[in-house]
């Protein structure tokens, strides 16, 4: 007897949730690719001194354009060829990927911080603090950002710093609206009622109560966003307006190839695919996550 | 009496990745004319999934079969699905639990009421909202004609599930399907909904096959009962042989769960089942119930023959309990959890 | 009507908020004065130019005063084109709009039946297909894009004229390019609510009644399914509006993001303060006729 | 992936070779052009783009005309023109010129035009193309009286381009945006359409007057568009949309060559690329630049050759005075710098900079020669800060704060004379950075001189000065491609200034 209710509880009880979690993540073709790849990008910039041929700066105004190895007249001495001032391009994609993470992941910090901190301050205190918070969302979101980020670019110059912080002051708004009504959420659960009736101060009921529940739908957003500013920056710098020459980011070096368009086509390919493939995983990386963190939830 | 209904061995399996979950196993039954059908159990005991098999709603995973599957001499096991929309609404229909949310809130409540009629039948607009003031006039609502234009969220839940049954009876079907048609209402309203359904099945002759675990209701509405556990029946019968002599461990538990006015003592416990449903996943063997039953034994865990204690009355135990009648105290627990109760 | 009159304050509210952002930040660019002159102006021309347009002024004094004529209709004149802005701007719109609005209408006819589709049989071949087209969208940089669809349509086959505005073809791969932009997000959000909406009970409801799939699809299902899509529509054809800056670039529109792009380069500020406002408006606009259009097929929504 | 690039490249190029001009103009007799800036105002003194010194040439006449093979002045809507003194010139005016709205050219035309444009509250845009003039009278109805308002020795240069008559009753009424809008003049095309900035479309005029020094148009149509984009551009070329670019960057412009389909022509300009440094010490004392021995480094750093020949290609050549070498007054007597890395180091090792120094470096346009210039400049231990900006917001800074280092580059207008040049920045100015008494002296003489031997020498000496301390770097001139189709008959024009009216089918 006492046998059987083991085996139908057996039976009942599936994997611990840890098994589940791991389990939903190696079987998430989308999600592994994405962190893989992503994390293979990394390591290439974190490796780029090491994994350069050459030095991303150093010109020779004599080899320029030269075709990359598979071309005729391409050589191994620069496999992926020169661009228009005849520095190494494989050595300049490869620094490219610091930039582009750099862009993409401070960009990303700044924005996630703001949005963040409006977000959870609306949601959590409600009342006026939404309204004004959700005002200056309403303007945000009224502004048109490309052309705000282009205005601001024109006025300031363009250069790294500025990108980064044109693009992270502007792109916080998913941030705060997903970050409002996740609080929104839990500011009525039983636990944070509770933390409040024992007189936990709002610092710590934020901190230890609210921010580990909101954690995972941080983390999506951040992949979105990173994604986002991004495909910005190459957008800004394909307008001009973008990080300033001789820095190797990739949207830069598309908008350098963007004029031999016809003719050099490979110059705008090879890091027009890099930031596709770039900007692809990071997706990937945040559908993944986003399924694993709440599967009924899928897209 | 002819049947309208016939149901020998129904099965529905849903494929899961742990293994196939068997919702529904073997059930047989029928139904004419007239007569009401309760199905009683818990949730999850298979009765939901049983009324979306005859209505063929199934969802997509979920795989149905039957020996038999017949209405009204149409083998719907076989149906193709125009003809099986064809019956649905007109022939068929069902209600179901959920009034808040069994409406569709972007159209009117004359939009929804009207449509089975003239998806089915050839009647122009107005006669269609001819029908529909005189039905929602017959379920108790009153200035009928100007809630046709009325959408679903300015309807209190009461409102809704008339209005729900109103829309079954549209096409003044044969067979109607009312799936916990009160579960989601204030007590108040149960009774009278409960009432009306019966009223309307009874003045209009339809077949209904209701599924609930009020069992108070069953008591007074039902010609025939089913008790299903774990996708299974495990008892039918005329609504008086259950009633007066049942015969499975569960539905004697059932029974002992609800208060009968003038006998249960105010403040005693009302009974209740400790433990829970077994899951259902793979290949199932023995009774379900075993591991809740305070008389099982070892053969419990094998086939369980199906045996009759009156023409008509079938039950599954391993006990032939029509010789051992147990007393109406002792043997099942009483104390209060809340598992198992319904 | 009390909530229609505090959402109409509100945008008023929030379209004043970003006229004064954009003129504090443009004018933070010090003297438009030098950008008036031109690259070959001396001292004296520059000097002649900032009394002429008083720049001298403080910015507040400048801001009051461009915003009582903006409530005019008055914008000023473009610096560089010596034209009165709403002129130019007016000439401009209608390309942008044109552009605007077969954009998005591109965007919800693949995106609308293609989440319909992908949510009717989810992990299916076209599911996946859906999620492919979905995620190659969010990814691929829309310069890229456009400039692949020159190569192939305008050199290749001769298909469609690579520049300028003459006819319909020329809004055709325009059209594509800035549809794709905004079609993976309504694509996704069509899918998911028709998920949602295909397991509620009412379109049980729906089937019970003996209605056809396509009937439950499309009358019962879609019209539920579809009021976040609106929403999300109205907020993407703003920002298609201002982003169509790339676009309008690459295949010559001559439409009012190029305009302001080329405006910028020039410092022509009233031109660009007045697009920036303009989109914004825009944008202002469409979130509150899709809150109208949401009031109509959603009857919750409706008050009053 | 290696496979997709190749075959995409090969791809292009096929089909680039396989598409011929089947849509040329000259069967319509309609030349497209295409701009990659948009026009402002087609009314040249409101605009101070290149385009418009185009259409101002193509639209109306001024009173005189330069040839530009020859560089000898010719009367256009003046037919003869005295002295009277350094500051008073008697135009004599050509009788039976029409406008293209009818009207007849007189003298009240000139007046009209005159006075209106030296009116600083009019706000022409290049004050310096009209502040030279005080006024103009009226002696009689084909005879006029200019007063300067101090002797120019360059007034004939100015008087040749961009001084145009306009008609008087219909400038009165319409003002500059009306004339941007709907532009008449007495020129050899006038205007059928005006869509502001996108599209301008012209027509032969007919009644053109017939002894014009210009000559008489001959092709019929002019579909003048904006195409901002390069590559459209060239797409549209091959898809025989356009049957005429310019501008053209060399690289494409090599290509395009190489595949023989167009003619693709190179002309040298009279813009200069320079390095602009802050000698004066404006953005700071102790300004590394303020040090000759600096200068001259950054002087010696750069391999000026290499650029004209990996960048610029074409006509262009490396110059060494502050001036294009057609000018009057240039000279190229004047101390050279060679490229020699080594020798720069020395210099920056004896001015107190062994390790070199870290330096804000300004450009505005040409990223990719100002890129090349910081490479250059970072071999030898000059790090540069790279800032790209507007050319409005560069000057902007330049004149307010000034910058150490700059990657400048001036075309003179298409002015003819050294004064355009170097006048314009040595002479104590905002955008003056050498700051030098002694230069602005020389100028003054050179400037206000008549007699042209006594301007070539105090030029020299200004010229010679900046050389030697090294004021600027000059480096290179600019030259411009133009591709077109190989049915017109065209020379380009050191002054890069395209004449559709002389231009005509093969």
């Amino acid at each position: 007897m006492a046998k059987t209710i083991e085996t139908v509880e057996a039976a009942l009880s599936g994997p611990t949730p840890g098994q589940v979690l791991r389990g939903r993540i190696f079987g998430h073709r989308g999600l592994m690719f994405g962190g893989v790849v992503l994390a293979a990008i990394c390591i290439v910039a974190l490796l780029a001194p090491v994994l350069a041929p050459h030095d991303p700066y150093s010109q020779n105004l004599l080899a320029r354009m030269q075709p990359p190895v598979w071309f005729d007249k391409g050589t191994w001495d620069h496999p992926l060829g020169t661009d228009h001032l005849g520095r190494d391009y494989l050595s300049r994609l490869i620094y490219g990927a610091r930039i582009s993470l750099l862009i993409g992941g401070v960009a990303a910090l700044i924005s996630g911080l703001i949005g963040t901190l409006m977000g959870v301050a609306a949601g959590y205190f409600g009342g006026k603090v939404d309204t004004v918070v959700t005002f200056i969302i309403n303007v945000r979101l009224a502004m048109p950002v490309v052309l705000v980020a282009l205005a601001v670019v024109a006025v300031f110059g363009g250069s790294l710093q500025v990108v980064i912080l044109v693009l992270g002051l502007l792109l916080w708004d998913r941030f705060a609206v997903v970050m409002r009504s996740s609080t929104q959420q839990l500011r009525s659960m039983e636990y944070v009622n509770a933390a409040r009736a024992i007189g936990c101060s709002t610092s710590r009921i934020v901190f230890s109560e609210i921010m580990p529940n909101i954690v995972n739908s941080l983390i999506v957003v951040v992949t979105l966003e990173m994604a986002h500013a991004i495909l910005l920056e190459a957008a800004l710098s394909f307008l001009g307006l973008g990080v300033q020459p001789p820095t190797p980011s990739w949207g830069l070096m598309v908008a350098e190839g963007k004029k031999m368009l016809l003719f050099e086509p490979w110059l705008i390919a090879i890091p027009g695919v890099a930031l596709f493939v770039l900007v692809l995983v990071i997706n990937l990386l945040g559908d993944g996550l986003r399924d694993v963190s709440a599967p009924e939830n899928r897209n | 009496m002819d049947n309208i209904l016939s149901v020998r061995d129904l099965r529905v399996d849903i494929p899961l990745a742990g293994g196939t979950l068997h919702a529904v196993r073997g059930l047989n039954f029928d139904l004419a004319r007239g007569e009401t059908l309760c199905i009683v159990g818990e949730s999850g005991s298979g009765k939901s999934l049983t009324s979306l098999a005859i209505m063929g709603l199934l969802p997509k995973m979920a795989q149905r079969r039957a020996d038999k599957l017949e209405f009204s001499g149409i083998d719907l096991s076989s149906a193709k699905n125009r003809q099986m929309r064809s019956l649905r609404g007109d022939r068929i229909s069902m209600i179901f639990q959920e009034p808040m949310t069994s409406l569709n809130p972007a159209y009117t409540i004359g939009d929804q009421l009207t449509e089975a009629l003239l998806l089915h039948r050839k009647v122009g607009r107005k006669a269609a909202e001819a029908r529909a003031i005189e039905l929602l006039e017959k379920v108790g609502i009153t200035a009928a004609a100007s809630r046709l234009e009325q959408y679903p969220h300015q309807l209190s839940g009461g409102l809704r599930q008339r209005v729900m049954i109103a829309m079954a009876l549209m096409a003044e079907p044969d067979l109607i399907i009312a799936d916990e048609p009160t579960t989601a209402l204030d007590v108040t309203i149960q009774a009278q909904i409960l009432r009306l359904l019966v009223d309307l099945q009874r003045e209009m002759n339809m077949a209904m096959i209701l599924i609930t675990h009020d069992l108070g209701v069953v008591a007074r509405v039902a010609d025939k009962v089913a008790i299903m556990y774990a996708g299974e029946v495990i008892e039918s019968g005329s609504s008086k042989d259950v009633f007066t002599a049942p015969q499975h461990p569960y539905t004697r538990g059932l029974l002992r769960c609800i208060p009968v006015p003038g006998k249960t003592k105010p403040g005693e416990h009302l009974g209740s089942i400790p433990g829970i449903v077994p899951s259902l996943i793979g290949k199932t063997q023995g009774c379900a119930f075993r591991g809740r039953c305070d008389v099982a034994i070892d053969a419990c865990a094998h086939d369980i023959p199906e045996r009759a204690s009156v023409e008509g009355h079938l039950y599954r135990c391993v006990h032939d309990n029509s010789q051992t009648q147990f007393s109406a105290s002792g043997e099942i627990n009483t104390t209060s959890q809340s598992e198992g109760r319904l | 009507m009390i909530y229609t009159l505090k959402r109409l304050g509100l945008a008023i509210l929030v379209a004043l908020a970003v006229s004064m952002l954009s003129f504090t930040l443009l004018h933070l660019s010090g003297d438009p004065a030098s950008a008036i002159a031109g690259e070959s102006a001396t001292d004296a021309d520059i000097a002649a130019i900032r009394a002429f347009y008083g720049f001298d002024r403080p910015l507040i004094v400048q801001y009051a005063d461009w915003l009582f004529s903006a409530l005019r209709g008055d914008f000023g004149e473009s610096y560089y084109f010596q034209l009165p802005v709403a002129q130019l701007i007016g000439d401009r719109l209608s390309i942008t709009m044109t552009l605007g609005i077969c954009g998005i209408t591109f965007a919800i006819l693949t995106a609308v039946p293609l989440g319909v589709a992908a949510a009717v049989r989810p992990n299916s071949m076209i599911d996946r297909v859906a999620l492919f087209i979905s995620v190659m969208g969010q990814a691929m940089p829309s310069f890229w894009f456009g400039l692949v669809l020159v190569v192939i349509f305008s050199i290749k086959f001769r298909l469609l004229p690579p520049s300028g505005t003459d006819g319909w073809q020329n809004f055709v791969m325009p059209t594509v390019v800035l549809g794709y932009y905004a079609m993976p997000a309504i694509m996704r959000l069509t899918r998911a609510g028709m998920l949602d909406v295909l397991s509620a009970d009412y379109v049980r409801t729906a089937r019970a009644k003996g209605a056809s799939e396509m009937r439950v699809m499309f009358k019962h299902a879609l019209r539920n399914a579809i009021i976040p899509v609106v929403s999300l529509s109205a907020v993407q054809m703003g920002f298609m509006l201002g982003g169509s800056i790339v676009v309008e670039s690459i295949f010559a529109l001559h439409g009012a993001g190029y305009l302001a792009w080329e405006s910028i380069g020039r410092n022509d500020l009233p031109t660009v303060q007045a697009l920036i406002l303009i989109f914004a408006l825009f944008y202002i606009v469409f979130t509150f006729l899709s809150d109208l259009l949401n009031a109509w097929l959603d009857p919750r929504m409706r008050v009053g | 992936m290696k496979t997709v690039l190749k075959g995409a490249s090969l791809f292009a190029l096929t089909m680039l070779a396989a598409s011929g001009s089947a849509l040329a103009g000259k069967a319509d007799d309609t030349l497209n052009i295409s701009f990659t800036k948009e026009l402002e105002n087609v009314d040249g003194y409101f605009n101070s783009s290149r385009e418009g010194v185009i259409m101002q040439r193509t639209v109306w006449d001024s009173l005189l005309y330069r040839d530009p093979e020859t560089g000898e002045y010719k009367g256009n809507l003046a037919t003869d023109w005295k002295w009277v003194d350094d500051v008073t010139l008697d135009l004599d005016l050509r009788k039976g010129v029409k406008f293209h709205n009818g009207a007849d050219f007189t003298a009240d035309d000139v007046v009209y035009t005159v006075n209106w444009v030296v009116d600083p509250a009019h706000g022409v845009k290049t004050q310096r193309n009209v502040n030279w003039m005080k006024s103009t009278e009226k002696l009689d109805d084909y005879k006029v009286r200019l007063h300067l308002k101090a002797p120019f020795p360059a007034a004939f240069e100015y008087l040749s381009g961009p001084v145009p008559i306009y008609p008087h009753e219909y400038y009165a009424k319409v003002g500059p945006s009306g004339m941007g809008q709907n532009p008449v003049g007495t020129g050899p095309y006038k205007v059928v359409s005006v869509e502001p900035g996108k599209h301008f479309v012209l027509e032969k005029f007919d009644g053109y007057f017939k002894d014009s020094p210009k000559g008489q148009p001959k092709i019929g149509h002019l579909d003048i568009r904006t195409i901002p984009d390069i590559n459209t551009e060239a797409a549209e070329l091959f898809s025989g949309g356009l049957d005429w670019i310019w501008q053209v960057p060399a690289d494409q412009a090599e290509k395009l060559k190489e595949m023989d389909q167009f003619t693709v022509a190179n002309e040298s300009t009279m813009r200069i690329g320079y390095i602009d440094m802050d000698a004066a010490g404006r953005t700071g004392e102790k300004n590394p630049m303020t040090d000759v021995r600096v200068r001259r480094a950054v002087a010696h750093a750069i391999d000026r050759q290499a650029i004209v020949d990996g960048l610029l290609k074409g006509k262009s050549k490396v110059v060494d005075a502050a001036c294009f070498p057609t000018q009057f007054g240039c000279t190229d007597d004047v101390t050279k710098y060679d490229y020699d890395p080594e020798k720069a180091k020395e210099l920056l090792a004896e001015a107190g900079y062994p390790d070199g120094f870290t330096i804000d470096f300004y450009a505005y346009r040409d990223r990719e020669y100002a890129e090349a210039l910081a490479n250059y400049l970072n071999a030898v231990g000059i790090k540069t800060n790279f800032k790209l900006l507007q050319y409005s917001a560069l000057r902007e800074l330049r004149m307010k704060q000034g910058t150490p280092m700059s990657f400048q580059t001036w075309g003179s207008y298409s002015i003819n004379d050294a004064s355009a040049i170097v006048s314009q920045f040595f002479k104590l100015g905002s955008l003056d950075t050498a700051r030098d008494e002694e230069i602005k002296k020389w100028l003054d003489v050179a400037d206000s001189s008549i007699d042209p031997e006594k301007r070539k020498e105090y030029y020299a000496k200004a010229f010679k000065k900046i050389a030697d301390q090294a004021y600027w770097v000059p480096l290179f001139s600019y030259n411009a491609n133009y591709v077109f189709t190989k049915d017109l008959d065209y020379t380009p024009t050191t002054d890069a200034i395209p004449r559709f009216f002389q231009m005509s089918w093969k």
